[in-house]
Order: structure tokens, then C-alpha cells, then sequence
């Protein structure tokens, strides 16, 4: 049992690595700086999320659970919040003065209860 | 080559490397900046003699490791180093506003004000 | 120029911004329910009689934690008033899973975009009509679409409507938004996503 | 080569890197951005040595309030920065600089290889000394009772640095709010952050400076923490910095060193000399005096990143021009 947890351990942390490496791969590959932003937030999302289930079965429950989850759940936040801080800072300032451009929305504005069901 | 010895040359290093910015750099605020260099250069040392000084408790047996006389000394080091920048700054934020420029020096008149839009 | 604006400057007491929920009175229900939660954080980071062997020691302890839990509790109802609708905590479920699942699929896309030769990418923008009522709504929304496959929002246009920068405009991205916040209006009681 | 060297080396060739890179950057912001990234490594390099107090302290501080200040300054100071870089000495001049600087960094370097072996140390009279206090950390027991002068003084002298930061403030700015804070511009991401995160930031802050008398942490590791919520709050425009003439504000400015001192003058009477606490009751009255150091920190280094008092009008143009 306890040989399952550590090779799962392994497997979820390996994982989670790869997709760090990935978002870096994409920080260095991808051509502008909100490409490159897509890299980090989602991979990084990711692999951190991979690291932190990985870790779950080696600690202690429940404190050592929460605090894991509760780390993933701070770094999402803060993540997500620098994500969009920095692409407010290099988004093209025209978006400013213009009203909604031609390139609508494929759906139209009442689709929230059209596709409501998951 | 020991650990501690190893951050001890990087700390000599980084004492050197600061002074140099802090004569060459002629922004003041690169000033500053070089100067905070040679501040964690200073305070790395500490640290190296702290780490060395804990030495004797592991002699002695208590398990702890670090000599806590320098590594408090640092803290309040940390701590007086923030508002010294702090007043750095403001002072040279207000220097900019009222004289426009970002030098020391003013030996020369100063370049018509730009506008004191931040950057976002 | 954006939906949200700055705080009003009053000279006397300072006023809330959140244009949703001024009204709302801090019901002592979700007070005792936020301190209950930040008490418990406080035990995490605490762990309180793990090396504090006597009671004294631990009773403070204890007693330091319920006041920190107070403090972070008062904050917490000043800064973010309870919605005058509680969450619905079934749909919170839902949504959760949904965020989870949509995780794993933004990771995979970007990694496969990232580590493939041709970097197939096909970038743009997308003017998303978003119906969540400006503040904490709308900016939960912002948070979560940052992290779901190929949506990073970049600001508020003049009409109010965020715009997205996209990684691959092929993709049904609008579809998408329109699901994460039909699902995020329910977690907030709302069911169609109108405030 | 053990691998806890390489990593070592590793460590010290990232911090040098980055240390280049703050001295020899062409723009000011993108060596301030360095220095924030320095200041996490040396954080390492400081667990590195043992001492998980000052690491915490680094992180804070030195990477996270420092690295915050100069961000600020670095973006107020941008238009006047182009004019700075014509004016570098010449190439003559920095070689000669750079070569006495390698001297003194050499000389240095001498010093840590020379330094004596079983290196002198207080570390044993502290930690014989330590179980009169009450305290389980050696650090905090250097602070609050070994050489507690030092740490009054520096508690004391962060309020005149404060004076200092608001005596720059223009006649007819005085008794306003402090201007550096501006709200970001925007009004969607940050201050969702800055609803969430300060309780759970309030509760870290505290549980540091109640560990801090027995684990690593302190008053001034809690009060950095507590501090950068206050400010993100206030950056994110859901607050403004209070006025510099608002009372009760400087009243907890001043809590923190007033306990000190009066704790400190009633150890004359009751133990005999300055600073010095009656045995039965050195951890309360410890504990009482980081209660209010905790505040008066808090206060003071939120309130030095705020910056002077700004003209009130010129605030409200701002804020209009930016929403």
C-alpha cells in the first residue's frame, strides 16, 4: 500500500515538473508577452496542482491536507491577479476608446442559459 | 571549500560589485540600488560568522546551529536599511519633481519638465 | 474609462467601492461562519499542542488564535461584505469540478502548444458581453477565465464588455466563457447570471 | 564535491548573476525587478546558513517592501532617466573603479578565508542565559533582552525616518494623505486580491509574532507581512492611506517604543537596571512589548511606502485622470 502511494507521489510530482517545464518552454518559445502569460498561468496552475496531489498522500491528515490544498488555492489567486495585472499593463491601449469591436462573440449575449448544463 | 565559506567569498563579491555601482552608476536611484547591494553584501558576513560562531553549540551539544547575537544584529539591520531607502527615495522623487532630473548633479540646466505621468 | 471606478474621495468616513454589495449588513451567520474557517486556518498554521506540552501554553494559544481569527474575521466582513444571497454550495460542487477539469485541459493545451515544433498558435482578441454585475463577480469571473484553456482577460472596454486575448481564436473560446459563467452566477444565486 | 555544494555554488553564481545584472541594467525598473528576484535568492542563501529568522525577515523586507519601494520610484523616475546614462564616467575611469573595488571585494575575500577557526562565538552565553527569559528562540531573546538598547533604538529611530519621509511633503500638502499609493488604474483584478487575501494575511502576521518567542519569526517578520496587506488594500483603492494629522494613527506610531520605554524604565525600579525584566515576569512583559512593537512596525513601514502627504487636489485630478 504504502509502495502504491510513494509511486504515485512519484508519478503525480514527475508530471507536475513536466508541466512547469512546459509553461518555461512556452515562456521562452511563444512570440508576445500575452502569449507568454497564457503559458505560465495555465501550466503553472497545473503543475502546481499535480506537486501539491502528489505530496497529499505523504502528509498527515487532515491538517497537512488543507494547508497543501490551501497553498495551490493562494497561489491560484495570486497567479491568476498577476496574470491579468500584466496583461493590463501591455494590452494595446486602443481596447480603451473603442466600443466592442466587429469580432463579436460567436454566441449570442443570452447564451449563459442556453448552455447552462455542464 | 566549505558552504559558509563559499556565500563568505560571494559576500565579498557582492560588497565590491555594489561600490562599483554605487561610484559608476550615475542615476541616483542606480545609487541607491547598488548601495542596498553592498548593504546584503555586508549583512551576508554576518551571516557567514554567525553560521561559523554556532560552531560551539554544536560542541557543546544544544543542536542548535547559528550564532543568534549576529543574526539578530541583521535583522535590525534589515529592518533600519528599509527606512533608509525609504527616505532615499522620497527624497529623490521630491528632487525630480522640483528640479526634474534624476542625478545628483547640477552643474547644468535642467531639460525642459516632462509630464509627471506614472508608468503603468 | 472602465467599469470599475476608483473610490470615491470623501473626506469623512471611508466608504465601501464595491458597487454590488453596500447594503449588505454583515449577518452574524456568516461572520460566525468566516471565523469559524479562519480559526481553523489558524490551527493549521499553529498546530497547537504538537510542541506545546502544557495547558497553559496551549489554553494561550488557543486564546491568541480566536482573537487573530476575530481580527482577520473583521477584515474579512469589511473588505468583502456577505452577499445578501448565500453561495449555493451544490452548485459550488459543480463548479469545482468543472474548474478542475477545465485545469487539467488549459495545462495539456498549453504544454502541447508549447512542445510542439510548429507552435501552432492562432492568437487574437474576443470582446466577451459579460453579464455578471461589475465588482467581486465580475472579478472572480476575470480570475477563473485566466486559468481555463486559451482565455486571458486584458481589461473592461467602453461598453463594459471584457476582452479576452486568446490563444487559439478557432476555438469555440466564447462558448466556453459563456458555460464558466452561467455556472459562477449559480454558485452566487444567481440562476440566469443577472445580478 | 558534495551535492549540498553544488547546490550551494549554483545558489552563489544566481545571486552574483542577478547582482550584475542590478548593477549593470540600463533601465532603473528592470534592475529594481532584479533586485526583487536577488532578495528571494538570497532568502534561500540565508535558510542556507541556519538562519530561518533573518530569511524571513530578507523575504519580506528586504525582497518584498524594499523591491516594492524601489519599483515605485524606478516608474516616477522613467522620464528622467535617459539624460542619466550620457553621464557615466568614462571607460578609463570605471576600469581604474572597477579595479579598486576588486581589491576591496579581494580583500574582503581574505578576510572570510583568514577568519579564526574555532570562530568566537556569545552563542553559549545566550543559550545559557535564554531560560531566564521564558523564550525558546535564541534570536528573540537577543532582540527583547540580550541586547535589547539595540532593538529599542531601532524600533525609536523608525519613527523620525517616518518624520523624515513626511517633513518632503510641500507646505500646503501638509496634513493630507499620503500620495506614493496611488490606485492601480484599473479596477478589476487586484482588488479582488485585496478582499481575499488580507485575512488570511492578518492571520500569518500574527501566528509569526506568536511563534516568534519560540520558533523562527518575530515581531518584525509578523509586522512586515501585516504591513504589505495593509498596502495591497490601499493600492488596490479600497482604502485610502489615512491623513498624517489623524491622531489615533499616531498614536500607534508611537505605542510600540513608549512600551518599550516604560516597561523598560520600570525594570530600573523593579530589577534593578535599565531594560532589564523582574525574573517571574520576563515573558508577559517580552510579550507585551512586541504587542506593541508589532503595531508601531506595522504602522511605520506601511506609512514610509505611502510616501509624503500629497496636495489634496492634485490627488482627486489624478484619481479622475486614471479611472
Amino acid at each position: 500500500m504504502s509502495l502504491a502511494l510513494d509511486l504515485f507521489t512519484i508519478v503525480a510530482v514527475t508530471l507536475g515538473a513536466i508541466f512547469f517545464l512546459a509553461g518555461t518552454v512556452g515562456l521562452l518559445r511563444f512570440p508576445d508577452t500575452l502569449t507568454r502569460l497564457h503559458a505560465l498561468t495555465k501550466a503553472d496552475n497545473l503543475g502546481l496542482g499535480l506537486v501539491v496531489l502528489g505530496l497529499l498522500p505523504q502528509t498527515t491528515a487532515p491538517f497537512g491536507w488543507i494547508g497543501l490544498i490551501a497553498v495551490w488555492l493562494l497561489a491560484l489567486l495570486s497567479g491568476a491577479t498577476v496574470g491579468q495585472l500584466l496583461a493590463e499593463a501591455v494590452r494595446p491601449p486602443e481596447w480603451d476608446q473603442t466600443r466592442t469591436p466587429a469580432a463579436s462573440p460567436d454566441v449570442p449575449p443570452n447564451a449563459p442559459e442556453a448552455s447552462s448544463h455542464d | 571549500m566549505s558552504g559558509t565559506t563559499l556565500f563568505g567569498l560571494c559576500a565579498a563579491a557582492l560588497v565590491g560589485l555594489g561600490l562599483y555601482g554605487l561610484i559608476c552608476q550615475p542615476g541616483a536611484l542606480r545609487k541607491i540600488l547598488a548601495f542596498n547591494l553592498i548593504g546584503s553584501g555586508v549583512f551576508l558576513l554576518f551571516g557567514v560568522i554567525a553560521q561559523r560562531g554556532g560552531g560551539v553549540l554544536a560542541l557543546a551539544g544544544t543542536g542548535r546551529d547559528g550564532d543568534p547575537v549576529p543574526q539578530a544584529l541583521v535583522i535590525t539591520g534589515l529592518v533600519v536599511a528599509f527606512a533608509a531607502t525609504a527616505i532615499a527615495v522620497t527624497l529623490l522623487v521630491r528632487l525630480a519633481e522640483t528640479s526634474a532630473r534624476g542625478t545628483l548633479e547640477g552643474d547644468e540646466p535642467p531639460p525642459p519638465a516632462p509630464s509627471g505621468e506614472r508608468r503603468p | 474609462m472602465h467599469a470599475n471606478q476608483l473610490p470615491s474621495r470623501s473626506p469623512g468616513r471611508l466608504k465601501f467601492t464595491d458597487d454590488g454589495a453596500t447594503a449588505a449588513a454583515p449577518s452574524a451567520l456568516a461572520a460566525l461562519a468566516r471565523g469559524a474557517g479562519f480559526f481553523g486556518f489558524w490551527l493549521l498554521l499553529a498546530r497547537p499542542g504538537t510542541d506545546a506540552p502544557s495547558t497553559p501554553d496551549l489554553a494561550a494559544d488557543l486564546v491568541v488564535g480566536l482573537l487573530a481569527a476575530a481580527a482577520a474575521t473583521w477584515v474579512s466582513l469589511r473588505l468583502l461584505p456577505p452577499a445578501r444571497k448565500g453561495l449555493h454550495f451544490g452548485a459550488l460542487a459543480r463548479f469545482a469540478v468543472h474548474f478542475i477539469r477545465q485545469s487539467m485541459v488549459a495545462g495539456v493545451d498549453v504544454a502541447r502548444r508549447a512542445f510542439d515544433p510548429r507552435l501552432p498558435l492562432n492568437p487574437g482578441y474576443l470582446a466577451y458581453p459579460v453579464r455578471l454585475a461589475p465588482g467581486t463577480g465580475r472579478a472572480a469571473f476575470g480570475a477563473v477565465t485566466s486559468l481555463m484553456p486559451g482565455t486571458l482577460p486584458v481589461g473592461t472596454a467602453a461598453d463594459g464588455a471584457l476582452i479576452y486575448h486568446c490563444l487559439d481564436v478557432d476555438q469555440p473560446v466564447a462558448a466556453g466563457l459563456a458555460r464558466d459563467e452561467a455556472l459562477l452566477a449559480r454558485v452566487r444565486g444567481n440562476g440566469g447570471g443577472c445580478r | 564535491m558534495t551535492s549540498a555544494l553544488v547546490v550551494d555554488t549554483a545558489l552563489v553564481l544566481l545571486v552574483l548573476g542577478l547582482a550584475l545584472w542590478i548593477t549593470a541594467a540600463r533601465a532603473a525598473y528592470g534592475a529594481a525587478v532584479g533586485f526583487v528576484a536577488y532578495g528571494l535568492l538570497l532568502t534561500i542563501v540565508w535558510v542556507r546558513l541556519a538562519a530561518v529568522d533573518v530569511a524571513m525577515t530578507e523575504a519580506a523586507l528586504g525582497s518584498g517592501l524594499t523591491g516594492l519601494l524601489l519599483l515605485g520610484a524606478a516608474a516616477r523616475l522613467a522620464p528622467y532617466e535617459a539624460a542619466e546614462y550620457q553621464r557615466r564616467p568614462g571607460l578609463g575611469l570605471r576600469v581604474l573603479v572597477g579595479v579598486l573595488c576588486a581589491a576591496l571585494a579581494a580583500g574582503l575575500a581574505a578576510v572570510v578565508l583568514l577568519l579564526p577557526d574555532p570562530a568566537p562565538s556569545q552563542a553559549l552565553a545566550v543559550a545559557a542565559h535564554l531560560p531566564a527569559t521564558g523564550l525558546g528562540n535564541p534570536v528573540t531573546g537577543v532582540l527583547m533582552a540580550y541586547r535589547a538598547v539595540d532593538t529599542l533604538l531601532e524600533s525609536v529611530v523608525l519613527v523620525p525616518a517616518l518624520i523624515g519621509v513626511w517633513s518632503l511633503s510641500t507646505e500646503m500638502a501638509w496634513g493630507g494623505r499620503p500620495g506614493f499609493l496611488t490606485p492601480w488604474r484599473s479596477g478589476s483584478a487586484l482588488p479582488l486580491l485585496a478582499r481575499v487575501l488580507p485575512p488570511f494575511g492578518i492571520l500569518v502576521g500574527i501566528h509569526l509574532v506568536w511563534a516568534g518567542a519560540d520558533d523562527p519569526g518575530g515581531k518584525f517578520q509578523g509586522a512586515a507581512v501585516l504591513a504589505a496587506m495593509w498596502i495591497l488594500v490601499m493600492v488596490a483603492g479600497l482604502r485610502e492611506p489615512p491623513r498624517v494629522s489623524d491622531r489615533l494613527m499616531r498614536f500607534l506610531l508611537v505605542i510600540g517604543p513608549l512600551c518599550f520605554i516604560g516597561i523598560g524604565a520600570a525594570g530600573i525600579r523593579l530589577a534593578g537596571a535599565f531594560l532589564a525584566y523582574p525574573e517571574a515576569y520576563a515573558k508577559p512583559l517580552i510579550l507585551a512589548i512586541e504587542v506593541g512593537l508589532t503595531i508601531s512596525v506595522t504602522a511605520v513601514l506601511g506609512l514610509l511606502l505611502a510616501g509624503p502627504p500629497a496636495p489634496e487636489p492634485q490627488y482627486q485630478r489624478q484619481s479622475r485622470r486614471r479611472s
